[in-house]
């Protein structure tokens, strides 16, 4: 019982960091119609961001996150600038194709300025919270509290975002129907920043989260796409809403899978569940009602 | 020929047909007409497999077609056009229409690997139907041009001439005339009446060219708010004061 | 005007004028291109020839939101609200160019339409089509424009709710003050209802005149059947 | 042999292989649309398949079963067309973005597969010792008949996709792209077509597999990196033209020449920056790709311009004809 609940926790801290990179996912999908094949790479980038301001400025960890995730919004906005723009009028595909560019580029740079070794925020072990159960004991360590709660804080946030700014209100209205964005007369270019600036935030701390978790890599990120993408497909992709009861399942049955699977195919389980909502339910399981 | 009975289609919340019986006669030219919004082309395209009914049964020559794909459909001999023209815009006149022809071996990777002489053959024969029916379209001169190229009134007769490439039984005609200016409308008549007498083909035809029905169709089929309103002659629809009211909107003012 | 889609001029010289306070009327056969005068007017299709003027300056082909910022609103036929959104978000959408306290505009809109109050914080996507043209036209309101274009907002609904759509069109021209250039389907109810209409086919002004002339107007109605 | 002219015995080889696996996603993006970023998994699974058929038995795994060289090649295409069919059955009537992400899935499993399934693939240790064309010829020619070996197969591949290319059968996947429901309206069943191409692709990419590990005598999980297969593959069709076969394999051989390149590049780096040479070039590829599609994304031969040599051709023909 005790193993099961700690895989529970296991997949909940996995589950909080997906939700992360799959709501960006779902929205930058929903609103510049095209998959974001980058985004596990700008996940990459705000992890090691926040690296350098803890490593070298010597920044305390929570301190560093909103400032890491911020710089990585400024390269976002810079490759939207230079390239995701100027391809806006092509086919979705086009876009596409170019986001894989812009993820090989990022991966690139984050392994020419920071190295390609593995390296962790701080060194040392963390000594874990240790709580007895029946007969065994559930461990927690700290750093999963704090992305556990961080998860819900942010998603909290964008949920009163959504809900109840201008702005919110004006991107769920574009992801439903741009055209009819546009005759209403909302300003599409400013919601299109608006909309990368929310979604790579998450997903850099996403990415951070991802660091603190395990440790960091060059291709933390890119590892980290296939069950994002199986997170936002599985809450129907476009739909940020979904995308956070895709990242709990995903990250749960990734966990929970390891009762039954060998533990080293752990990465396929996400590949499967999202093979079967395509086959299934292709707008996704929790797409709700639509129109 | 071809038997609707009670076809119900819904759209979420909206029903664009709401129980349409109506028949075509193996041999017509029927018409089917109404007010936008009527439910035709979703009529249409329910007919031809593109979507599939709520409820009710579509029967060719007394066979239970519903829900067939379609490409099963048109292999029993029933093509259909699209009110805004589908033409490959990339690809040639020529190219739009040969690519049309059923069991063409060359569409068969083994073939068209191995028996290069077979296809080359096959090939000649499908461009020079195709040609045929460009000449007989009055596009032959285009037959190089990119689809994509021609004027809107040109592709409406592509579209008429995909229908030609093969030996259809039945041709469902989505708006064959808008967007076409009189002259190339005479001659789409005249390209439809002549393959109605001479090749047997049906036609059903929505269109909004009164003059255009009243010279070619019988009967005339009047559809409003996904149902039968009227059949008969053009004539005898011109005199219902039902129909006049629905075109116009008063009928229940 | 002339213009139209890809080269295609749908629109072969078209003239229309609304002044202000009229509800004006635009019918005609299928396919003679009266959504699409709408839509040219709106910026969304673009003119070859031609101009729109309104209020004096000259509107042609610029985007929809800087003539939005101007003062008209478009209603389009089709896929007009936004389903996901609740009844009362999809008015703000329509005041998001609005900096000032728009709640008047809001409170005025659910006058004009009660049912909207109380379905306000409903997903508009669950409401009935004539809910629905409601909510489209309650969210161009909100701007408080001077001109509504309305593209066919009766199609589709049922009779009874025809009526009502019909009504309110009226109570916003006559109460908001707002002029009004409509396509119609249902051209007798409109017209009788309307200062002028235009009679369009195939691109081309046929008929223009008062409603109850055009009502009036045998040949008007033969149109529709050709003969 | 001169040390520059077994260099291009060497270059010709490998950028040879790359032109097969251009050609093949050639056929499955160029021509019907097919957007396949797991490329990796169908070339690991030829190189694999191949291996495990030809290598003599073994007492650290089961696989090797010491039978010929032209078995193992067709059995690598089978097993990749194979796995392409299951992939595609489920993936190809979704939207483009879902069979790209399925791809990937599918060049995880694989290689998941490759490192943890030891008693069949040997795990991470990989399998060495894998049977060389041509070997009998000797350290000198050998390498020059393997050359030879890829060219053939090579213009064979070429050949085929061309010619389907031109046939009705290439006829119907261009309409699919132009636009599917004209070709339902056309009687044609647009998921076989689709099918089709994305299994023909994958095939070809499993023997450019097979032919990469016989000419590398070794093969490991680590060995197939999506960055040098998939990643490289998209850059040189895309660059060289996609929908163009002459394109394909021009653009195999022009970025396989900057790939390289960027190795003599990268190799005159202080040693302290050796180990970022990897991810310099790997920044040059998505840069490459970025450019491309900013710049030129027609490709240095568009697909137009073969389009309009066909329609040249075949005027010629009708004059001689009529």
């Amino acid at each position: 019982m005790a193993e099961l609940l700690q895989l529970v926790v296991f997949g909940l801290v996995l589950g909080s960091i997906l939700t992360l990179g799959a709501i960006g996912l779902s929205l930058t999908y929903g609103i510049l119609k095209f998959a974001h094949f980058a985004h596990g790479d700008f996940m990459t980038l705000g992890a090691y961001f926040a690296l350098s301001l803890v490593a070298m400025a010597h920044l305390p960890i929570l301190l560093s996150i909103p400032i890491a995730a911020l710089a990585t919004i400024l390269v976002a906005l810079v490759a939207d600038r230079l390239i995701y723009r100027r391809l806006r009028r092509t086919r979705p595909v086009i876009l596409l194709i170019a986001s894989v560019g812009v993820a090989l580029i990022l991966r690139s740079a984050v392994q020419i300025i920071w190295g390609p070794n593995v390296q962790v925020y701080s060194p040392g072990i963390q000594l874990p919270y240790v709580i007895p159960f029946g007969d065994g004991a559930i461990r927690i360590k700290p750093d999963h509290l704090i992305i556990m709660g961080g998860a819900l804080i942010l998603v909290s946030a964008l949920h009163v975002f959504l809900q109840y700014t201008r702005v919110g209100k004006a991107m769920r209205a574009m992801s439903d129907n741009p055209d009819l964005a546009r005759v209403t007369g909302i300003d599409t270019e400013k919601i299109v920043l608006w909309t990368w600036g929310i979604g790579i935030f998450l997903a850099a701390v996403g990415g951070i989260f991802a660091g603190m978790d395990a440790q960091l890599h060059p291709v933390v990120g890119w590892r980290l796409l296939l069950p994002v993408f199986a997170a936002a497909i599985l809450g129907g992709i476009g739909r940020p809403y979904g995308a956070i009861a895709g990242g709990m399942t995903i990250g749960l049955a990734q966990e929970l899978s390891t009762l039954v699977i060998d533990p080293s195919y752990k990465p396929a389980v996400s590949f499967a569940i999202m093979v079967l909502v395509l086959i299934f339910r292709p707008r996704g399981i929790f797409a709700g009602r639509s129109t | 020929m071809i038997k609707v009975e009670n076809i119900v289609k819904r759209f979420g919340g909206l029903t664009a047909v709401d129980g349409c019986t109506l028949e075509v006669p193996a041999g017509s030219i029927t018409a089917v007409i109404g007010p936008n919004g009527a439910g035709k082309t979703t009529l249409f395209s329910i007919i031809a497999g593109f979507l599939k009914p709520n409820e009710g049964r579509v029967l060719m020559d007394g066979e239970d077609i519903t829900g067939m794909s379609p490409p099963q459909l048109f292999r029993k001999g029933l093509v259909r056009t699209f009110q805004i023209p589908h033409e490959l815009p990339r690809m040639t006149v020529l190219e739009n229409l040969m690519l049309v022809p059923e069991a063409q071996s060359g569409e068969r990777l083994l073939s068209a690997w191995l028996s290069p002489g077979r296809v080359r053959r096959e090939e000649r024969e499908i461009r020079a139907r195709a040609e045929e029916v460009l000449a007989f379209l009055s596009l032959y001169e285009l037959r190089h041009e990119l689809a994509g190229r021609l004027s809107g009134g040109q592709k409406k007769l592509l579209e008429l001439g995909r229908t030609m490439m093969t030996e259809p039984r039945v041709v469902l005609l989505d708006e064959p005339a808008a967007g076409v200016n009189r002259t190339l409308l005479g001659k789409l008549t005249a390209a439809i009446r002549q393959l109605n007498e001479e090749r047997g083909y049906t036609f059903v035809v929505i269109e909004h060219d009164m003059d255009m029905i009243a010279e070619l169709c019988h009967p005339v089929i009047v559809m409003a708010q996904g149902k039968v309103l009227a059949e008969g002659s053009m004539d005898e629809i011109r005199r219902d004061p039902e129909v006049l009211e629905a075109y116009l909107g008063g009928a229940h003012a | 005007m002339t213009g139209g889609y890809g080269g295609v001029d749908i629109l072969q010289g078209v003239d229309l004028v609304v002044e202000p306070g009229e509800i004006v009327v635009i019918i005609g056969p299928n396919g003679a291109g009266k959504s699409t005068a709408m839509k040219a007017i709106f910026g969304l299709v673009h003119l070859r020839e031609g101009h729109v003027t309104f209020d004096g300056a000259e509107i042609t082909n610029l985007q929809p939101n800087k003539i939005v910022e101007r003062g008209v609103g478009f209603v389009p036929q089709s896929d007009n609200v936004f389903p996901s959104l609740t009844v009362a978000e999809n008015l703000d959408m329509g005041a998001f160019t609005r900096r000032d306290d728009f709640e008047p505009a809001r409170q005025k809109v659910y006058e004009l339409f009660p049912i909207l109050r109380e379905r306000s914080r409903q997903l508009a996507g669950q409401l009935s089509g004539g809910q629905r043209q409601m909510v489209a036209m309650g969210r161009a309101l909100m701007l408080e424009p001077k001109l509504l274009l309305l593209d066919e907002p009766t199609a589709g609904l049922a009779p009874a709710v025809i009526d009502d759509m019909f009504a309110s069109i009226r109570e916003v021209n006559r109460e908001l003050g707002v002029s009004i250039l409509m396509v119609e389907q249902n051209a007798k109810q409109a017209l009788r209802m309307a200062h002028r209409g235009y009679v369009l086919a195939a691109g081309r002004n046929r008929y223009d005149d008062t409603g109850e002339n055009l009502l009036a107007n045998r040949e008007v109605a033969e149109m529709f059947l050709g003969g | 042999m001169d040390a520059l002219l077994s260099y291009a015995v060497f270059f010709v080889s490998i950028a040879g292989i790359y032109a097969i696996l251009s050609l093949a996603l050639n056929v499955q993006w160029g021509l019907t649309g097919l957007f396949n970023i797991g490329i990796v998994a169908f070339v690991a699974v030829g190189a694999y398949t191949s291996v495990l058929l030809t290598v003599e038995p073994s007492a650290t795994f089961d696989g090797g079963l010491g039978l010929p060289l032209p078995v193992g090649f067709v059995g690598a295409m089978v097993t990749s067309a194979v796995l392409a069919f299951f992939v595609g059955l489920i993936t190809l009537n979704l939207r483009a973005d879902y069979l790209a992400i399925a791809t990937i899935g599918i060049a995880e499993i694989v290689r998941l597969f490759l490192k943890n399934e030891e008693w069949l693939t040997n795990g991470v240790r990989g399998v060495g010792g894998v049977p060389r064309p041509f070997a009998e010829l000797g350290q000198v020619w050998m390498p020059v008949a393997q050359m030879l070996l890829v060219l053939v197969l090579l213009a064979v591949v070429f050949f085929l996709i061309e010619r389907a290319r031109r046939a009705p059968w290439g006829r119907v996947l261009r309409a699919i792209r132009e636009n599917e429901l004209t070709v339902l309206a056309s009687g044609k069943t647009v998921k076989a077509f689709r099918l089709q191409a994305f299994v023909l692709g994958s095939a070809i990419m499993g023997l450019a597999g097979a032919l990469w590990a016989h000419f590398v005598g070794f093969v490991s999980p680590e060995a197939f990196e999506p960055l040098q297969t998939t990643f490289l593959v998209w850059v040189m069709l895309i660059a060289g033209g996609s929908g163009n076969t002459k394109g394909a394999v021009l653009g195999a051989f022009i970025i396989w020449a900057i790939w390289s390149g960027s190795q003599f590049a990268t190799d005159l780096l202080p040693p302290e920056m050796v180990t970022q040479a990897g991810a310099l070039r790997m920044g040059l590829i998505g840069l490459l790709l970025v450019l491309v599609l900013l710049f030129r994304n027609e490709g240095l031969l568009s697909e137009s311009d073969q389009r309009r040599g066909d329609l040249a051709r075949e005027a010629r023909e009708e004059r001689r004809a009529g």
